[in-house]
């Protein structure tokens, strides 16, 4: 299992194959990353800047790890989640899934997202031309949490 | 002795990263710390107010208003999360 | 779009960016990667060859790809489909789904992944260590293709 | 003229990768086509017997038993595929 909280930034295919390394029974891998976008009402975002609480973001984010490891038939997981100031464009997340099977790997991956974004204490704070502000909580992410249950 | 952090807009609202407490005699469950700590006037009435929807950790695990509270135990308080 | 049957590797960190490249509105990237695996009887798999319909593939993956470009809100797509023959926990096929919304992004990737197991003319054929054949299409991918419907 | 191609486990059976045919004035129909391909002889015939699972694609596009076949067309005959 590969769990990091961390400013620099991370490469898709080398998490992948880290994860993979040495093994002969994996059929199947599924990634996601989420990217710095612009949400601000006025289009006008510099950065987000990734708040976490140091210590408890990386149990919580590997007790989501395990929990998903539990529920379904994968092999093995990566959460890698940045903090501090990110550009637009820039990598956010990182959740590679490694299973035998395609439909575990998938709904695992999913999975994991819906709940990080739910359960881990990370903070986003807007940067934009005009001044800076915490980004609410969304209801749609708290319902796709739930919807594993 | 208590540890007490507090994270993102509430950090900035109450102007506090973290404090150290003796714990009050009269605290045993997070639901006497937050009444407590809304003592100390406005900011803190708010952010500790019944119908606030601040969450609460005791040893960086999740918890609640029942949740005991021990000497020596770490309390985070934060908004809802918004990682991802 | 990308839309590849090739003999060579891939890379996905590499692919994910060449879809993503200039762009500021794209919030998601959802991959997967499907590796080959020994489910030969006897677990004595040397290689996979992987035989295609030059042309028809090709037109046959883009078609696939558009297809879900119009049934979800993303942005682009990448399919690449390696052919030739390749050694366990060698690359088989990638799909890249990029988008501004995570639940679209893994919708549709993996819809893809169940379309081209159902739709585009590749077939494999399983080299062990007695004897080759023929890979016989299941069951269960035919059913995660109609699931789509 | 058109072009006959056959892929994997059938292109094997029938040890045919590709040919030309004159199309036969009785041929319209892939239908057709099959049931003419069958009368070669053994191989041929299970292969392009009525319960065989044999795709078919005409000039690159997914095809049945139905579809019109015109002379210079490209017809494919493939087993059910196992991509990806």
């Amino acid at each position: 299992m590969i769990i990091s909280v961390q400013k620099q930034d991370f490469d898709i295919a080398k998490v992948s194959q880290q994860l993979c390394d040495g093994r002969k029974d994996i059929g199947a891998i599924a990634t996601f990353t989420g990217l710095v976008r612009d949400l601000s009402q006025n289009r006008d975002l510099v950065a987000l800047e990734l708040e976490h609480y140091p210590g408890m973001t990386e149990k919580s984010l590997k007790s989501i790890a395990q929990d998903a490891m539990q529920r379904w038939d994968i092999e093995d997981a990566a959460i890698i989640h940045r903090v501090g100031k990110l550009k637009p464009s820039e990598n956010i997340v990182l959740v590679v899934v490694i299973s035998a099977h395609r439909k575990a790997a998938f709904e695992a991956c999913e999975f994991l997202m819906d709940y990080l974004k739910t359960r881990a204490p990370l903070w986003k704070k807007e940067i934009t031309r005009h001044g800076e502000h915490w980004v609410e909580a969304k209801l749609f992410d708290q319902q796709a949490a739930e919807d594993w249950k | 002795m208590i540890d007490l952090l507090y994270f993102a807009s509430l950090r900035e609202t109450l102007n506090t990263e973290k404090e150290q407490l003796d714990l009050p005699l009269s605290i045993n469950r997070v639901a006497d710390l937050k009444k407590w700590l809304a003592a100390r006037g406005s900011d803190w009435a708010s952010a500790f107010s019944r119908d606030s929807n601040i969450l609460v950790s005791v040893n960086q695990k999740m918890a609640s208003d029942d949740s005991m509270i021990r000497d020596g135990d770490e309390i985070g308080f934060f908004p809802p999360v918004t990682g991802g």
